[in-house]
């Protein structure tokens, strides 16, 4: 056993059994190391904001794209909602970042997700397992009517979509146990080689 | 009346439009039209952060004056807050105090939270996995299978489950998997064409 | 002039935004639409009412998304919350990651204090910004939830890896829990921990389940008829395939 | 409350020390637990040997901190199957951390006798995520004026002999997500729907689910899964790497959750066994 003498393996190491700490029960150091990392975060990302600000916004205008004083406008009227005799003006860059928003979020979402997906389904139905997607697809689907109420007969088509769901479910919850386990695998490999030097 | 309601639902209409238009047709000058929106949209949202800032200063502070300085916690928040912004402004990103502060609490404490699902999602397993409908059931049956196919170890508690795993994995997952997908984006949709519409206005403020 | 490789894709956007402006046509005309029970929704008065009576604050989180279209209808869900709290006098603590998201989701909150008649009601410090990243914000909120002992603890929203850790630090404090997003990979976790889950696309009925309101009623009943477009759309397609053409399928790649 | 009561309601405590004494065991000694190979596995193993030699790949390391653990032992056993058959390789990332992690994985290449520049570049982090990688496609120059090591690619040969996309028989991308950097749906539309370039994917556990839809359509050709696909493939290598040592401690974890499920329900079955017997206790 070699333990580090590397300062910033030991706030590495501390910081992570205070983190686990919280497993135990709510307590102060944990609450300490979790205002220090909120801290931390919150100021990295003023920081790479100002950064970007300044390498897509500030630069680019003293370069001569005059124009980009609009943003900047819009983002500084963001800040009117604290005076409230033109608290309305925050509207306008709200509009903006939503507008925006929805448009990139419309164009993305009918390609990959609905055509995309549709035409993968339409397979030949030659095997059992076409078949267990094609019914899986149509039935999960047919359970996402919200303005139709289906009754009698035509509820088994949305318990099963409800059941192929589950199956989805279960086996993504069992599929992730890898990937959380391994960070862990991570963190205690930390804590007992590069730390401890075990 | 035209900057309170007007002028928000114009601009909401036509960066939304744009940034669609420029996606599916070749027009140069749309294109290029959304293209700036973009990058004016990525400005604005810089600004946000400044909101996000004055938030976290309001709540620590008001802390600290109703604790009296007491609270050690809103005090170490507020100062390595702080401390972040001054290092990596005033010595740049690649100066040694930010890479500490990036490089030994930010990741590492990062990760560390990330572990926790580790823990986290065993006793949500033992807790949820219990056979009290066919749902449940069902839930419990893909999971245990697939978490025993994934690993050695269980492969040789249930030689079977490695074929199962692929199995549910290529074939029986995808339907329940796609038909949440494409619901969703339905739903995506319909939010998205409501706000560029203008239907959606109490979102900004607007009643 | 249409993108190569796009032309079906915008065909079908048309599509499905032509038959969703129609829908809320009809229905803002009168069209009578219903939506079916969804037990997450219907959750929510009884999680709010369950705080007022224990004295406890309610926590709501959008998620760790910005603002894409999950995040709107956990903000349509946001709106209403706060309207009850107000109603009840529950003391109501959000928490937000993106600071684009914080910009709009304080407004929300904001409004729906002044749409309740209570706009000294709400407080900024109680609606508050973590932090952009995603395991500061995580481990914010899971402060917050385990220090304030919150009694009703909903997320609906935008949630990545962080969803399970929430919904586990809300078990630990026995709050009822109701939550719901669209990641596909998220819902298991939410499904394992959680009182109440809110599946996928019923999320976006939010705002047709609280207000009753005919624009969203028929943008719904909009969705519907394009789901029920898909469908069709798929038993055609694998008709065709299964009797040897492929044609469909290529006018999809088109 | 008896026993059988006791167990399905079991101090969630309980779990957290064992679950740590399960990992922490195979960390501190590891066991040697025996792996088998998996189809999707054998599959993209397969594509990969029958890339031509010589030719050049596009791998983007599309990841974060706290997700290496599972994807750089991926990228490491890969340039192990690469490397005999002297394929080229070129590294971009669209993560800051990414080019990081493309260094430590990039450096086993150097034992196969790889010269920068020449046989493999890191070129390092791009922001903007989809419309870059795009751009890239089209013109890979137009992206990268330097490398991550601060090298003007001009001399670079490797670099400069690049025209497009089409230029790689392969792209693979090692990815953690669609928050942030460039997603798994970006990559099949960029690489594979714009030029055609056959794709792999390297995903995180997590992933693997939704992408596997991708295989299944045939936009992907592979698609490696968590830190197991690693040690598979360190398997098929023949080589013992940090995916088999991982695995161990994921063979413990993974049966521990399942027995304790498998106990939970059983307790909560012979429970209901005893109340339904005559004299048994009230029902909950």
């Amino acid at each position: 056993m070699k333990i580090s003498t590397d300062i910033g393996v030991w706030v590495g190491a501390l910081s992570a059994l205070a983190i686990y700490s919280v497993l135990y029960k709510e307590n102060p150091v944990y609450r300490l190391v979790e205002n220090i990392f909120v801290g931390a975060s919150a100021g990295i990302a003023v920081v790479v904001g100002v950064q970007t600000f300044q390498n897509t916004a500030w630069a680019p205008m003293a370069k001569g794209n005059t124009l980009l004083i609009v943003p900047i406008i819009l983002g500084v009227l963001l800040y009117t909602r604290y005076l409230p005799n033109v608290s309305y003006l925050n509207r306008i860059p709200l509009s903006f970042l939503l507008g925006t928003a929805a448009g990139v979020a419309m164009r993305g979402s009918i390609e990959s997700q609905i055509v995309g997906q549709l035409s993968a389904t339409m397979i030949k139905l030659n095997s059992f397992d076409a078949w267990v997607i094609f019914l899986g697809t149509m039935t999960s689907l047919a359970y996402f009517f919200l303005t139709y109420r289906v009754t009698g007969r035509a509820a088994i088509i949305t318990t099963w979509g409800r059941y192929f769901m589950m199956a989805a479910f279960g086996a993504a919850f069992g599929n992730t146990v890898m990937g959380r386990v391994s960070a862990a695998i991570g963190r205690f490999q930390f804590i007992f080689l590069k730390w401890l030097g075990m | 009346m035209f900057i309170r309601k007007m002028l928000p639902t114009i601009i909401a209409f036509v960066c939304g439009t744009a940034v669609t238009v420029a996606y599916f047709f070749d027009i140069k000058s749309v294109q290029s039209i959304a293209q700036d929106i973009m990058q004016w949209r990525s400005v604005i949202a810089i600004f946000a952060l400044g909101l996000g800032a004055v938030n976290i200063i309001m709540v620590h502070m008001r802390n600290l004056q109703r604790d009296r300085l007491k609270n050690v916690y809103s005090l170490a928040l507020l100062a390595m807050f702080c401390i972040t912004i001054l290092v990596g402004l005033g010595w740049g990103q690649s100066s040694k105090g930010y890479r500490f502060i990036f490089d030994y609490i930010n990741v590492p404490t990062g990760s560390a939270i990330f572990s926790l699902l580790a823990f986290y999602i065993g006793t949500a397993a033992y807790r949820a996995f219990r056979v009290k409908n066919a749902e449940a059931a069902i839930l419990l049956v893909t999971g245990c299978i697939v978490m025993l196919g994934r690993v050695p170890l269980g492969v040789q508690i249930l030689p079977i489950a490695p074929k199962l795993t692929d199995w549910i994995m290529v074939v029986l997952n995808v339907g329940g998997q796609r038909g949440v997908m494409v619901a969703g984006a339905v739903g995506f949709i319909a939010v998205s064409l409501r706000i560029i519409a203008g239907l959606e206005r109490r979102v900004y403020g607007v009643e | 002039m249409l993108v190569a490789k796009r032309v079906f894709d915008f065909w079908a956007l048309f599509v499905s935004c032509a038959l969703i402006g129609v829908s809320i046509y009809y229905a803002t005309k009168g069209m009578k639409v219903q939506v079916r029970p969804i037990p997450g929704f219907d959750a929510i008065d009884e999680a709010v009412g369950r705080a007022a009576e224990m004295g406890k604050p309610v926590h709501f989180t959008p998620g760790f998304g910005g603002l894409v279209a999950a995040t709107f209808a956990g903000l349509e869900v946001l709106g209403y919350v706060t309207g009850l709290a107000a109603k009840y006098d529950v003391r109501l603590i959000v928490t937000v990651s993106q600071p684009e998201t914080y910009a709009v989701t304080e407004q929300v909150v904001r409004q729906a204090y002044l749409a309740a008649g209570k706009p000294e009601a709400f407080k900024p410090e109680d609606c508050r910004f973590i932090s952009s990243d995603q395991w500061a914000y995580a481990s914010g909120v899971i402060g917050i939830l385990l220090r304030e002992k919150v009694a009703s603890n909903i997320m609906i929203g935008q949630f990545a890896a962080e969803s399970l850790i929430l919904a586990e630090a809300g078990n630990t404090i026995g709050a009822i829990q109701i939550a719901g997003t669209t990641n596909a990979y998220q819902i298991p976790f939410f499904v394992v921990a959680c009182d109440y889950v809110v599946l996928g696309d019923e999320m976006f009925a939010a705002g047709a389940h609280f207000a009753k309101n005919q624009i969203h009623l028929g943008s719904l009943r909009g969705e519907d008829l394009i789901k029920g477009l898909c469908l069709l759309l798929v038993l055609i397609g694998t008709l065709m395939m299964c009797g040897g053409s492929d044609a469909l399928l290529k006018t999809m790649n088109l | 409350m008896d026993i059988f009561e006791k167990l399905q309601n079991l101090d969630k405590r309980v779990f957290y020390v064992l679950m740590a004494l399960a990992i922490a065991i195979p960390t501190v000694s590891p066991l040697g637990l025996p792996i088998s190979v998996e189809a999707p596995v054998q599959q993209t193993y397969n594509f990969v040997k029958n890339l031509p030699d010589g030719s050049r790949v596009l791998i983007g390391f599309d990841y974060e901190p706290g997700d290496e653990i599972d994807l750089n032992p991926q990228a490491i056993a890969l340039f192990h199957l690469l490397a005999p058959k002297k394929i080229k390789v070129v590294a971009i990332s669209s993560f800051p951390a990414g080019p990081m992690f493309a260094d430590e994985c990039l450096a086993v290449l150097k034992e196969y006798g790889y010269k920068y520049g020449q046989d493999y570049v890191n070129l390092g982090y791009y922001a903007g995520g989809e419309p870059t990688l795009a751009a890239f496609g089209n013109k890979p120059t137009s992206i990268y004026s330097k490398d991550w090591l601060g090298n003007d690619v001009a001399s670079l040969s490797l670099v400069k002999e690049l025209t497009s996309m089409k230029d790689f028989s392969m792209a693979m991308t090692l990815n953690d997500g669609p928050t942030g950097g460039t997603g798994t749906h970006e990559w099949v539309r960029q690489a594979v729907m714009a030029h055609g370039t056959p794709l792999i994917m390297g995903c995180t556990g997590v992933l693997a689910a939704s992408n596997m839809t991708y295989v299944q359509g045939g936009q992907c050709k592979g698609i490696l899964a968590g830190l197991a696909a690693a040690a598979q493939l360190e398997k098929l290598l023949g080589k013992k790497g940090t995916g088999t040592v991982g695995m161990d401690a994921q063979s413990i974890a993974h049966v521990l959750i399942v027995a304790f499920v498998l106990l939970g329900n059983v307790a909560m079955i012979l429970s209901k066994r005893r109340q339904k017997a005559p004299g048994g206790g009230a029902s909950r």
